[in-house]
């Protein structure tokens, strides 16, 4: 495995991670969704990494179409989250527990 | 006879009869057509029984239906006709017939006059059946029937609190009776694969298991069914307390019929004792033993009744002592007389407690002689007949019961025979004592009543006719079966034994033993000594109750302790309540709160509470926070990678 | 990579096309029937699933029919799939307009959504690689996350829309690590996949990327621990997106579920069977567990869900012919319960909540002695009693994981069976053996007793008679039904 | 008449049986509930019809050694399963016990329900026909549909029409059973792995190894446990019979405790001979837990239901004792097979019967009563019989089972023979002690004196069960030949498979080895 895949692969590991702290700690959404968008861009990393590894063209293409499913989840994303600050006039994601049990 | 079954049939029609239209009849039709059919029953036996001599000793079997038919299990609707069963349903036909007649005189009154002849009735299709079944099952059918008739005549008077409680105790003591007894048929059942007397003698006496245990267990297991039925130590108990049914009942059922059905049994299974001196032995111990014990306890009670039924239950102990030493015929000869005299008795007391309105307390009687002079004889006759007065139908066969004891000799014991003789020497000075002081206390000494207040009479024909009939029975009925001293004497052979002999087994050392000079001897010796117990108990009655009137009382002060204890039945009663029934009710209750309710209820809703209650401790988990539910993505992720490279590790 | 787009394929794809058609024509309709439009769109949309519907049926494909250079092959399993995702379709129709009414929203892109989310569901067990997968999932999931919002009005379901959404898209991310399975095969493409695992260089990396790829699957199947959301959702989406996201959801991802596992990862049976063997028992229990003690009724449906996401879970780890047709077949029996069930929510649903507690159940088969019928059956089917299509179902699933071999997993989903048993009964229980609150009144006579008799309206009322007619006909006759799955295993 | 017979002969028989009760609940949910009285007359009728019907199966003439009466038709060949009826010995009585007691049992709801009378009669329609179609169904995938079928009706008249804790009774009925059901699935699901099929005619000529057996028979073991139910499974019953509405209890305590009776000897005996064996002792030492203990919890019973239902678990467990009793004989088995049906007769009159002074006093508190018997003398003189057919008196039904199966029992092990027979003093014990309080006394409380005796509908549901009591007791031939020859050919087969004589078919594999020896007839679903 080339140094340069190698070190991709980590990072990849590492904003993966970082993505899922954000997702875990954070109580705004916004942050949290960024979290979840930093998951996703460390798969697409991921993926053109190997594509370099595997010597396949694939990979890119699949990092391509990932992006864009990435684009609709953050139109739909902040989409909910805008409809419920219009109610709510804050975001923390810790006052939204009314259903539970 | 083919149509013997007729006997058991006429009085079930009778049952039907009474039983749906007897409300809506005429006392007088209930009555007839109760007694009419028990009428029918004797004649219907007594053609047999002619029949039967005609023959020449022709047992045989008349069948019926299949009943229980699952080969290699055969039980039939079959009837055996032979010498001992025709005795037994001549003698229980006869003896109910009278009773079915002084009834309707009895108890004329009563409100449940139809309920009430339903069930003598059908008694005596129970005891019919008891008798002539042709093995052992159908035996026990007529066993549980009789069984089941005594419950309900003895509880007859259902308003009452005292009479339903002693019905109860009499069905379940005999219960536990019949526990044994089915044991003992199931044994024979694998053992010998048949229920039929017939068939199980042959098995038994060719395939002679003789002194085998297993044989001695059955011996055992049936005499357990014959001390509940016979009402033996120490299943006694309830025959006493069945006095609380009414007065005839007490006279048929619980004296002359129904209780001598484990006298019956055992000699009908003579055959298989005759095997087994052990259980032999125990037959005739429990029966000695219970012959002097009730007779002991009869000495002291003050309830009219209550007397007799001791006297009853310490009679039925000579019976087993007879069989017990190897007399059957002896015993069943007793049986005989006994049903006569006893019924005799009963029926006496009935009429006296008729006359004084329903009081039984014998201390509130006395002087009955001149209100009642018919019941005075029939009482005197039977008492006598039972103390063994000589020349009376109880003195030849309590006299032949006392000799076959007294030359016996057991292997295993050379002498029980003398102790049992003593011990049944004891038993008839008892025996004599307690029925002249019962004469002397209702009939003889001065009234102790108010004379005002009550005006004692005379029962009814319908009451002293039958009475009349038994007691004649009590003079002569000792007359068929006379032993060899009297029979050589007036030249009248015993024409009891040759004919139920042929149905019983062994017996005939005693037959042997009269041919001897000295066998001859002890016989003239054991009849004195019978005849001056006797008259000693006669007179030890005459001087105490009426020479000496009054000294009873310095007699219960000086002797208070043994008193006590004879008055109070030798405290088994308590006993039995304390050690079986209290404690039994506190383990019913404890089994059912504790153990149903408490533990196996218990385990069960523990169960589903704790589900229930894990279900409620995990709710919070579902907190309703993202973070929370992201938190447990994460860790099932981690979790998840984990499992599967548990996997690799495996590998 | 031959692209071939011979015609008998590309007229496979017709029902898909005809719904996401009908999906833009729905948007366009909603704009000039402008207004509230619910019955004229839920109309229309009708006719086009039955369009579909009949379209699929026409061109059943009894062979498999690769299109689009082989990122969909349809075959009779899709088919099956695509043609129960359709009959939940048109039942949500038939309730979605009334219900709509009753809690005052506007039709709007409700059913464009409903139609876009459907046609992911079809388009998703015809997959065969693993990014088209992932893309018919987001797909699915995308407009699901708008519908569970829908009911703005309540905070409920703004609520549900928001965790649904933001745990869904976290779930994604998991999904799409599985790029670590591309690293070391080096395809995604499912039965290249299967051929390629046994020479897979890092195993420890390709289980890492398995592992995160199942972390995808169990969330969309309810899995615990990824099954959190689940009631949240469940409870506070409108009651017909409920329906529609509890029955097609399930059938689609466990469909495809089952497709992967089988036909791509069987070279690594001996791990996930492990992984996927505990998740299973902890479903089950947590699901039951939970559910016993639920007051509103679609939350106990959404414990229920669970609970069966964990039983069909034996039909995955079983992996063999007989699974294949058993989890259909569960599915579609499950489907029809779900789905009548919340018919029956819907109907009875009160618009400040649009949930019903069990409390008011009270007496309801006094009251609605067909609708109470009706719902006792789909308790009874959920539970897997005789004569509904539970069991027939539950038969089928137990036979398969018996011949796999899973009998202590068995005897754990024998003993959760017996445990869901009370709090199915605790909904008979409560329309038939209680009262009604005030009794006394009622009894009384008077004004008080003419409360309002909640009548159960058309559209609820058929939508539950179909499921309870078909989970009885499904119960005893399923022989047909039997016969096609078979035909339509892989 | 002859041709009516042989046209009987050649239909369905056992289908009309199964089906009518069901066509007629189907007829009453078109009808009006408000029309109560033709409602509850339709159902009459239509159970009397089936009754009627029913009695044709005798016509037939024949043993009853092998199935007869047989129905095929393949249902769901994907499965193996088919709908695949018959009636053999052992059956038999129980099918006619049930098309028996169904309008029985209707006809004395008459007046005690007053409530949703039309659901009331559809459900007690619907038992029958669930009942009939468990005691027939020779598909274990049919016996199953049919076994939990019974299940709903009974927990909805538990819990609709009951008294006092019915909710808590109801679910806890059916949480019970459901228990022991479920497991039994999972085996019967088990014997299709192995064999490929749920046909009962085929299952039996293809034995399980051993070691299968006996985890197949533990599931089937507690299913019918329960349902019998033994010691110390039983706790359900108490609850449900006492809560249950008359009719209930009587369908109850008659019938579905019969079921597991039934599936015992029927299924445990005939598919796990081995296990059975195996089990033997321990299962003959819990029925005689259950014949002491059920009789000495009774004694200690307040409540006249409760004490009653209770006594089940004691005559239950004569039953058991005697379907485990394995001798060189089938004694005990076909003691237990007429046990069933007596206990039927005998508890089922005896619900009624309670059922008649509920109905007058609303209360079951024996402290409540007291001197009945010169108040209501009719009532009495019925209590009284049935309740010496319950207490095991010779010549009535009681005796003749319970004889049967101690004898054979004591074959088969003395000591738990001997005990068990010790149950025959406690069942006298605590039923006469129950009825002196009921019946004997003065009669004290004013609420019973005016008490009104049998009417003519109760005469009518009551004289024919006495009748059978009196007839079993005394004349059981036309029963016992009929039960004979199908239990001996169930239990030859046990013995010659345990004895090892047989062999033993390939777990997995689709068994070759018939049973040659033991059921010569007995081609791989045909048989008769």
């Amino acid at each position: 495995m080339e140094p340069i895949v190698v070190y991709s692969l980590v990072l990849s590991a590492v904003l993966f991670t970082m993505g899922m702290l954000a997702v875990l700690v954070r109580r705004n959404p916004i942050i949290m969704f960024m979290g979840i968008e930093l998951m996703l861009n460390a798969a697409n990393l991921a993926f053109i990494a190997f594509s370099r590894h595997l010597d396949k063209l694939d990979g890119q293409v699949i990092a391509l179409i990932f992006m864009a499913v990435a684009a609709a989840e953050v139109a739909i994303g902040l989409a909910i989250i805008v409809s419920i600050y219009r109610y709510r006039r804050d975001v923390d994601v810790d006052a939204v527990n009314s259903l539970r049990g | 006879m083919d149509y013997i079954y007729l006997a058991i049939a006429l009085p079930l029609l009778g049952v039907l009869v009474n039983g749906f239209f007897g409300r809506r009849m005429p006392r007088k039709a209930v009555g007839t057509i109760a007694s009419l059919a028990i009428l029918g029953s004797f004649v219907v036996s007594l053609v047999a029984f002619l029949n039967y001599i005609a023959l020449e000793g022709g047992a045989h079997t008349v069948m019926l239906l299949p009943w229980l038919s699952l080969p290699p299990l055969e039980i039939s609707y079959g009837f055996l006709v032979d010498g001992l069963s025709l005795v037994m349903a001549l003698t229980v036909s006869l003896v109910s017939f009278l009773i079915h007649v002084y009834s309707m005189g009895y108890m004329a009154d009563d409100d449940g006059y139809p309920r009430y002849f339903t069930y003598l009735n059908l008694f005596v299709a129970m005891m019919l059946t008891l008798v002539l079944a042709d093995n052992l099952v159908l035996m026990f059918v007529g066993w549980e029937g009789v069984g089941l008739c005594s419950y309900l005549l003895i509880g007859f008077w259902y308003k009452k609190a005292a009479p339903p409680a002693a019905g109860i105790k009499a069905f379940i003591v005999n219960r536990i009776g019949d526990f044994a007894f089915l044991i003992g048929i199931f044994l024979i059942f694998w053992l010998y694969g048949t229920f039929n007397f017939t068939e199980l003698r042959q098995s038994v006496e060719t395939v002679a298991f003789a002194g085998h245990f297993p044989l001695t267990l059955i011996a055992l297991f049936l005499f357990g069914g014959a001390i509940g039925k016979s009402a033996q130590f120490p299943l006694y108990v309830w025959l006493p307390d069945a006095m609380e049914g009414p007065t005839p009942v007490s006279a048929l059922i619980h004296a002359a019929t129904m209780v001598t059905a484990g006298v019956y049994m055992v000699s009908r299974m003579s055959f298989l004792y005759s095997m087994t001196e052990v259980a032999m032995l125990v037959v005739a111990c429990v029966g000695a033993f219970t012959a002097i014990f009730a007779g002991s306890i009869a000495l002291v009670q003050n309830d009219i009744k209550r007397v007799l039924a001791y006297s009853t239950v310490s009679q039925l102990g000579y019976m087993f002592l007879a069989a017990g030493v190897g007399a059957y015929w002896i015993a069943i000869f007793h049986l005989f007389t006994h049903a006569f005299f006893k019924a005799l008795l009963f029926l006496a007391s009935g009429s006296v407690i008729h006359g004084m309105r329903g009081e039984m307390d014998m201390r509130k009687m006395g002087g009955l002689a001149k209100y009642m002079p018919h019941t005075y004889w029939h009482f005197l006759i039977g008492a006598m007949s039972i103390s063994g007065i000589p020349l009376l139908a109880g003195f030849f066969s309590k006299d032949q019961i006392l000799f076959a004891a007294f030359t016996t000799r057991p292997d295993i014991w050379p002498n029980a025979g003398m102790v049992l003789w003593i011990v049944g020497v004891v038993t008839a000075l008892f025996t004599a004592f307690y029925m002249f002081r019962q004469i002397y206390l209702v009939f003889l000494t001065k009234p102790r009543f108010d004379e005002a207040e009550i005006h004692p009479h005379e029962a009814p024909s319908s009451m002293v006719t039958p009475n009349w009939i038994l007691a004649i029975g009590s003079v002569l009925a000792g007359y068929i079966g006379l032993p060899a001293l009297f029979a050589g004497i007036i030249h009248m052979p015993n024409a009891f034994q040759p004919f139920v002999s042929g149905a019983l087994a062994g017996g005939a050392h005693v037959a042997e033993a009269a041919h001897g000079a000295q066998e001859l001897f002890k016989e003239v010796l054991t009849t004195s000594i019978s005849v001056v117990v006797a008259l000693l108990g006669l007179g030890l009655a005459f001087y105490l109750y009426q020479v000496r009137y009054g000294v009873t009382e310095k007699l219960k002060r000086a002797f208070a302790a043994p008193y006590r204890v004879l008055l109070n039945k030798y405290y088994v009663d308590e006993f039995y309540d304390s050690t079986f029934v209290q404690p039994g009710r506190v383990l019913c209750e404890q089994l059912s709160r504790v153990v149903d309710l408490g533990i196996i209820d218990g385990v069960v809703n523990a169960i589903a509470f704790v589900v229930g209650a894990v279900g409620q401790v995990l709710r919070p988990i579902q907190t309703g926070f993202i973070r929370n539910y992201a938190w447990y993505m994460g860790a099932g992720a981690i979790l998840l990678v984990i499992l599967l490279w548990l996997g690799l590790g495996a590998k | 990579m031959g692209v071939s787009f011979a015609a008998g394929n590309i007229l496979s794809l017709l029902p898909v096309g005809v719904i996401v058609l009908a999906a833009l024509l729905l948007v366009l309709l909603e704009v000039l029937w402008a207004g509230r439009a619910n019955r004229r769109l839920a109309g229309f949309g009708g006719l086009a699933v039955v369009v579909a519907g009949i379209a699929q049926l026409v061109y059943f494909p009894l062979l498999p029919s690769p299109v689009l250079g082989g990122a969909l092959r349809f075959d009779g399993f899709a088919a099956i799939v695509a043609l129960t995702v359709l009959a939940v379709l048109f039942l949500t129709l038939i309730v979605s307009p009334a219900h709509m009414a009753r809690m005052g929203l506007r039709g709007g892109e409700y059913y464009a959504l409903l139609f876009l989310s459907a046609s992911g569901m079809m388009l998703l067990p015809a997959a065969r690689g693993l990014v088209s997968i992932i893309i018919c999932i987001e797909l699915l999931s995308l407009p699901l996350y708008v519908l569970a919002g829908y009911n703005r009005r309540l905070a409920f379901s703004r609520e549900a829309g928001f965790k649904y959404f933001l745990l869904g898209a976290f779930a994604s991310a998991f999904m799409i690590y599985a790029a670590f399975i591309w690293g070391t095969t080096g395809t995604l493409s499912l039965g290249v996949i299967a051929e390629s695992l046994p020479s897979a260089g890092n195993r420890a990396l390709l289980l890492l990327g398995l592992g995160l790829l199942l972390v995808g699957f169990a969330f969309k199947a309810a899995l615990a621990p990824f099954h959190a959301w689940v009631p949240d959702v469940y409870e506070g989406s409108p009651t017909p997106v409920t329906g529609f996201m509890a029955a097609a959801v399930k059938v689609a991802v466990f469909a495809v579920f089952l497709r992967v596992l089988m036909e791509g990862l069987m070279p690594l049976a001996e791990f996930w069977r492990l992984a996927l063997y505990v998740l299973a028992i902890i479903t089950m229990c947590l699901g039951n567990l939970l559910a016993l003690h639920q007051m509103s009724l679609k939350r106990l449906l959404a414990y229920s869900a669970i609970t069966h996401a964990g039983y069909l879970v034996l039909g995955l780890i079983a992996a063999n012919a007989e699974a294949v047709s058993a989890v259909l077949f569960y599915l579609i029996a499950y489907s029809a319960a779900v789905i009548g069930s919340l018919a029956l929510v819907a109907a009875w649903a009160t618009r400040r909540t649009d949930d019903v507690y069990i409390s008011d159940l009270r007496g309801m088969a006094e009251r609605q002695p067909l609708a109470a019928l009706a719902l006792t059956f789909f308790m009874l089917s959920l539970i897997g009693f005789p004569i509904t299509a539970g069991f027939v179902g539950k038969v089928l699933l137990f036979y398969a994981a018996y011949k796999a071999g899973y009998i202590a997993l068995l005897i754990i989903a024998i003993i959760n069976t017996m445990v869901s048993v009370y709090y199915y009964l605790r909904v008979v229980q409560a329309m038939y053996f209680l009262p009604r609150e005030q009794p006394e009144d009622a009894a009384e006579g008077g004004l008080k007793a003419a409360a309002p008799v909640s009548v159960v309206a058309w559209p609820y009322l058929t939508v539950a008679l179909i499921s309870a007619v078909a989970i009885v006909v499904l119960g005893l006759v399923p022989r047909s039904l039997l016969v096609w799955l078979s035909m339509c295993s892989f | 008449m002859d041709a009516l017979i042989q046209m009987m002969a050649n239909a369905p028989l056992l289908s009309i049986i199964i089906f009518l009760p069901l066509a007629g609940a189907i007829i009453i949910t078109l009808m009006s509930p408000a029309k109560s009285h033709s409602i509850k007359w339709f159902a009459f009728w239509a159970s009397i019809a089936t009754f009627l019907i029913s009695l044709f199966l005798l016509a037939g003439g024949g043993g009853f050694e092998k199935f007869s009466h047989i129905e095929q038709y393949t249902w769901l060949p994907q499965i193996g399963v088919s709908y695949h009826i018959g009636v053999d010995g052992i059956s038999l009585w129980l099918v006619l016990l049930t098309t028996f007691l169904l309008p029985i049992s209707i006809l004395s709801s008459f007046s005690a329900i007053r409530k949703r009378e039309k659901e009331y009669y559809i459900l007690l329609l619907l038992m029958g026909f669930a009942l009939t179609g468990t005691f027939v169904s020779l598909d274990l995938f049919l016996f199953f549909l049919f076994w939990e079928s019974v299940l709903i009706p009974m927990y909805l008249l538990i819990g609709i029409w009951g008294s006092g804790r019915r909710v808590y009774a109801a679910t806890k009925f059916v949480l019970y059973t459901v228990v022991g059901s479920f497991f039994m699935l999972l085996a019967i699901i088990g014997l299709y792995v192995h064999f490929g099929t749920f046909d009962f005619i085929y299952l039996r000529s293809h034995i399980l190894p051993p070691e299968l057996q006996t985890w197949l028979f533990l599931a089937f073991f507690l299913a019918f446990a329960i349902k019998v139910p033994l010691f110390p499974f039983h706790t359900w019953l108490a609850d449900a019979h006492t809560e249950a509405p008359t009719a209930g209890s009587v369908l109850l305590a008659a019938l579905l405790l019969k079921m597991g009776g039934y599936g015992f000897i029927r299924f445990c005996l005939a598919l796990f001979p081995d296990a059975s064996v195996w089990a033997a002792p321990w299962i003959m030492g819990l029925a005689v837990i259950s014949i002491i203990y059920g009789a000495l919890v009774c004694a200690a019973q307040t409540d006249l239901k409760r004490l009653i239902a209770l006594s089940s678990v004691a005559h239950m467990g004569f039953v058991m004792l005697g379907i485990f009793s394995f001798a060189n004989t089938s004694i005990g088995q076909v003691g237990a097979t007429i046990q069933m049906v007596s206990h039927g007769i005998t508890t089922g009159a005896l619900f009624l019967l309670v059922g008649v002074i509920y109905e007058r006093r609303h209360t079951r508190e024996i402290a409540q009563f007291g001197g009945l018997a010169s108040v209501m003398p009719q009532y009495y003189n019925m209590f009284l019989i049935t309740m010496l057919a319950s207490v095991g008196l010779p010549a009535l039904n009681g005796f003749v089972g319970e004889f049967l199966i101690l004898l054979g029992a004591f074959r088969a092990d003395w000591a738990l023979g001997g005990l068990a027979t010790f149950g025959v003093v406690l069942a006298a014990v605590y039923l006469l002690t129950m009825f002196r309080r009921v019946f004997h006394g003065e009669c004290t409380k004013p609420e019973n004196q005016k008490l009104l005796d049998l009417n003519v509908r109760e005469f009518v549901y009551l004289v024919p069960l006495v009748l059978l009591m009196l007839w079993i007791g005394l004349y059981p031939k036309p029963y016992l030949s009929v039960i004979k020859p199908a239990v001996d050919r169930t239990v030859r087969a046990v013995m010659r498979i345990s004895s090892g004589s047989v062999e033993y078919a390939r777990s997995g594999e689709k068994a070759a080895t018939a049973l040659a020896q033991v059921l010569p007839e007995n081609a791989p679903g045909g048989d008769g």
